[in-house]
């Protein structure tokens, strides 16, 4: 009964496409992977966008949407209505092609992301060698697409907000995969599932997941901040910094071209959010051996609530990053605290996972992570400012 | 075999005409990356249709090959800024003067 | 010749045509990725899937992006009205015709011409993995050596040299327009031709 | 160390987060259409004509010398005089605007026509919800929407309308009391002349002592005096009540 609940969708493919001819087999075994992945993470997308708006109004105490539909569920529903039946303006000096390709091309390059995901046991859609690889493959067109977008539109805040976007994403690209350079070690393979396994299993109470090692929750929190800001959300939003650049690279975008711009944002946010899961919090495994009877797809999902969770409270607590802080932050401590990390990875595989592995990587990675915070502090502290003549 | 062979002649030989042909220097660099891929593209179609697909030296010099050419992007790409600031212009044929 | 294949090499064919014509240099540029995306495809049909994603990753996610921003930072006003071509056309597209037909001819005349795909080969990368970090370890730490090499170059070479801006301005404005603005410019960017 | 603020902004937010469920004190804002904050005493929003009594057209109080038609800096307002004329507050006979147009989506709300009407006729409105479907001829508003009862103006403007009043109230009993005055100074040239013929006539209009006029200033600011209490109760008082969220 466990067994069958958890393999619900996975036992319900192979039913279908044995109705389906041998010829077209492949093709629908496609169809039947893309499909429900669409489908689940564009409702996922729906449900966050209310989400989203909720909290941050609870965080600046007030109520957020609440007039569609009870509670404002629906409001998804109007807000996707309205971005259809939208007049869609294009600028006349746009270059139309470009224009048109570039919602296009960054919502692609999104959902291409989730095909080496696993989404619960035995439930990916590709099972690559490379998987992770692919993963950033994918998240690099993305920068491709902005640069499309920014540059079409011939508009200069468009043009300012993508090259903000590009550079953004270059410096944060490298420590964003470096982060994941010790799991990969630790598990010996660059395959999503592979990962998955290795952290399978139970250490007395706690599950052998990544994150609770020393490297591991150093890294898990580096691939978040680097992951933030490859999604361009606050507080590195620099790229679409509404009271700088109206809107950033899709300034000039409108009605549904400017909805899929907004998806293919999220998009990105869940894929990013479902890898970190997949390398530090165990993908779909339980946290708890007594819990193991619940399906793993619920796991999966529950964990990424959590983290679209943690990314809104980030979003509704953080002030905007400036340009040189934004830079200065990649460069002078993610990349070091990467590579520490990576250094204390492979120290782990040597000390083990006892008291004096806990006490070598354990003071390393925070050793670092102390003496590269001091380096980032401003070097004139911030002191209350006095007035001489306003009281 | 063969349509892949066609293909990197046809990839080396648009690289050899962009490097030849146009004037602005990105589009040399462009030209010269083409021919690099057309190279890589030869050494992975021999690995899989050549005598020994076991080894792994075809892939790992298609590897290097690839690191090797984002250097040489880069550092490329940084001399066409650093001759942009010279000459005001990226045009190869304005670049005729022996002093810097 | 497969039809997936055929669809791969007429992408390859036309974007790296595009590449080397076209008048704009982003979209000559853009046309550019789209031919190291496809060759990545075709990587990856032939079972190189590690070489694939690196194709992509460093191709399409550095090279190209990098060429774009050197594209625009390297923008002065008004495109010269003179062709985008070398003013002698003729010898160097002989050159490339004869460079082609030789390495058809050679590609024809090979004795490997009819040789069957080796079907269950793939690059694992477990063996990747172990060949660098064994036969090739050196290469692969000389090639470390390079890259960093290569970051410090480029950086000291697009580094501003505020020393030498005098004299290189005034060199500048005697032979070509005064530079303008990177934004501007790309707005003033005719789509004549 | 690196981190600590960001964790001290967590968690306040997150109280924020969670009291915003607890304490309904802690929302600022109202659920519009159906509660509303109550307008503050000094908002303003676009001008309208105040009439005195019940009749729109006998009331008001406009004598279309179209000073504020002169001085509205943007040029919203338009007056055509009436030929025929009509007694004001105090009698006198007055001009009337026939048309008397505000165009809202041109005023800037400057209340400079306020300042400048010397008849107490034009005020600010608090009325925000103007939203009409046409935008040229809806947003063209005519005098007898424009026309609002003196009460409406007491409502709204409570301070001003007591000062209003009072001035009002004064020109119009020093106007009587001149009428009477007169009607006594007639009298009494009527009676001289016809001395010793009868005797002295009481003046029949035995006019109550025309009330105390002080200056302006001095009523204004004892009105204002007196309202202060009053404006801070308005400004203060969040009556709605707190039943959202449930």
């Amino acid at each position: 009964m466990i067994e069958w609940a958890d393999q619900i969708f996975v036992l319900l493919k192979r039913e279908i496409l044995l109705l389906v001819p041998v010829a077209l087999q492949p093709l629908a075994s496609i169809l039947l992977s893309v499909g429900p992945i669409m489908g689940v993470f564009a409702t996922l997308f729906a449900a966050t966008t209310v989400l989203e708006r909720k909290g941050l109004g609870r965080i600046q105490n007030r109520l957020g949407p609440n007039r569609v539909g009870p509670f404002g569920l629906l409001q998804p529903l109007a807000d996707g209505i309205k971005a259809i039946i939208k007049e869609d303006v294009v600028p006349y000096r746009t270059d139309r092609v470009l224009h048109t390709l570039a919602p296009i091309l960054i919502m692609v390059a999104a959902l291409l992301a989730y095909s080496v995901l696993p989404l619960g046991r035995n439930m990916v859609a590709l099972d690559l060698d490379a998987g992770v690889l692919f993963f950033f493959a994918a998240g690099a067109t993305t920068e491709l697409a902005i640069f499309m977008a920014g540059w079409s539109s011939r508009n200069k805040y468009a043009l300012l907000g993508a090259m903000r976007a590009i550079a953004q994403m270059i410096s944060y690209e490298i420590p964003l995969i470096l982060s994941t350079v010790g799991v990969l070690m630790a598990a010996g393979t660059l395959s999503t599932t592979g990962i998955v396994e290795a952290q399978s299993g139970y250490s007395g109470l706690f599950p052998n997941w990544y994150v609770l090692t020393p490297w591991g929750f150093a890294g898990f929190f580096l691939f978040l901040i680097a992951a933030t800001a490859e999604a361009n959300r606050s507080p590195f939003d620099l790229p679409e910094g509404e009271s700088e650049l109206v809107a950033g690279y899709f300034t000039e975008y409108s009605g549904f071209k400017f909805a899929m711009f907004f998806f293919g944002e999220y998009l990105g946010l869940f894929a990013a959010n479902a890898l970190a899961i997949t390398l530090f919090l165990g993908g779909w495994n339980a946290p708890l051996q007594i819990l193991d009877w619940v399906p793993s797809y619920l796991w999966f999902f529950a964990k990424l609530l959590f983290l679209i969770g943690l990314s809104i409270w980030v979003r509704g607590t953080t002030p905007r990053l400036r340009a040189d802080q934004l830079m200065n932050f990649a460069w002078k401590f993610m990349l070091p605290m990467s590579l520490v990390n990576i250094l204390a990875s492979g120290l782990w595989r040597f000390t083990g996972d006892g008291v004096l592995g806990w006490l070598v990587c354990g003071s390393l990675v925070a050793g670092s992570y102390y003496a590269l915070g001091l380096n980032l502090a401003p070097k004139n502290a911030v002191t209350k400012r006095i007035y001489r003549f306003a009281t | 075999m063969m349509p892949y062979l066609l293909l990197s002649s046809l990839l080396f030989s648009a690289g050899l005409a962009a490097a030849l042909l146009r004037r602005n220097a990105i589009l040399v660099l462009v030209g010269i990356e083409l021919m690099l891929n057309a190279a890589n593209l030869n050494f992975v179609v021999f690995w899989k249709f050549g005598p020994n697909p076991e080894s792994m030296a075809p892939a790992l010099f298609v590897l290097f090959s690839i690191a090797i050419a984002a250097a040489e992007a880069g550092v490329g790409l940084a001399l066409i800024l650093a001759l942009h600031k010279h000459f005001k212009s990226t045009n190869v044929d304005d670049m005729n003067l022996l002093k810097g | 010749m497969s039809f997936d294949l055929a669809i791969l090499a007429l992408l390859i064919g036309v974007s790296a045509i595009a590449a080397i014509t076209l008048r704009d240099l982003v979209h000559c540029v853009l046309c550019l990725a789209v031919t190291f995306a496809s060759l990545a495809a075709v990587y990856l049909r032939l079972g190189a899937e590690f070489l694939a994603f690196s194709q992509v990753l460093v191709y399409v996610g550095a090279v190209a992006i990098l060429a774009l921003f050197v594209v625009l930072l390297t923008r002065t006003g008004e495109p010269r009205a003179e062709s985008r071509f070398s003013p002698q056309v003729m010898i160097p597209l002989a050159v490339c015709a004869f460079v082609f037909t030789g390495l058809a001819a050679a590609a024809w005349s090979s004795s490997l011409k009819d040789s069957p795909e080796a079907v269950g080969a793939s690059m694992k990368l477990k063996d990747v993995g172990r060949e660098l970090m064994t036969s090739y370890v050196l290469p692969l730490e000389v090639l470390g050596l390079l890259l960093t090499a290569a970051l410090i170059g480029a950086a000291i070479l697009a580094k501003a040299d505020d020393g030498e801006d005098d004299e290189v301005t005034d060199l500048g404005e005697s032979q070509g327009q005064q530079q303008r603005p990177m934004v501007a410019t790309t707005h003033s960017d005719p789509k004549h031709d | 160390m690196l981190g600590t603020g960001l964790i001290k902004g967590m968690a306040e937010t997150a109280r924020n987060f969670v009291g915003s469920f607890l304490e309904e004190d802690r929302l600022t804002t109202v659920e519009y259409p159906e509660e509303r904050i109550p307008a503050k005493e000094a908002a303003r929003s676009f001008p309208f004509l105040v009439f005195d009594g019940d009749d729109a057209e006998k009331g008001l109080r406009c004598v279309a010398c179209q000073i504020c038609e002169k001085e509205c800096p943007p040029q919203c307002i338009f007056i055509l005089k009436d030929t025929a004329k009509k007694p004001d507050f105090v009698g006198k006979m007055q001009f009337q605007p026939k048309v008397f147009d505000i165009d809202v989506s041109v005023c800037m709300s400057c209340q400079i026509c306020v300042e400048v009407c010397p008849f107490e006729a034009i005020k600010m409105d608090v009325d925000f919800e103007l939203s009409r479907f046409d935008r040229f001829e809806g947003l063209l508003i005519h005098k007898d929407e424009l026309s609002k009862p003196n009460s409406y103006f007491r409502k709204i403007h409570p301070t001003d309308a007591a000062a209003v009043d009072a001035n009002l109230a004064a020109e119009k009993a020093k106007a009587e009391a001149k009428a009477v005055a007169d009607a006594a100074a007639k009298a009494k040239a009527a009676s001289a002349a016809a001395a010793g013929l009868a005797a002295p006539a009481k003046p029949a209009a035995a006019a109550p002592p025309p009330p105390p006029t002080p200056a302006d200033p001095i009523l204004k600011s004892a009105s204002s005096s007196t309202a202060g209490p009053g404006l801070a109760e308005t400004g203060s008082g969040k009556t709605h009540a707190p039943a959202h969220g449930s």
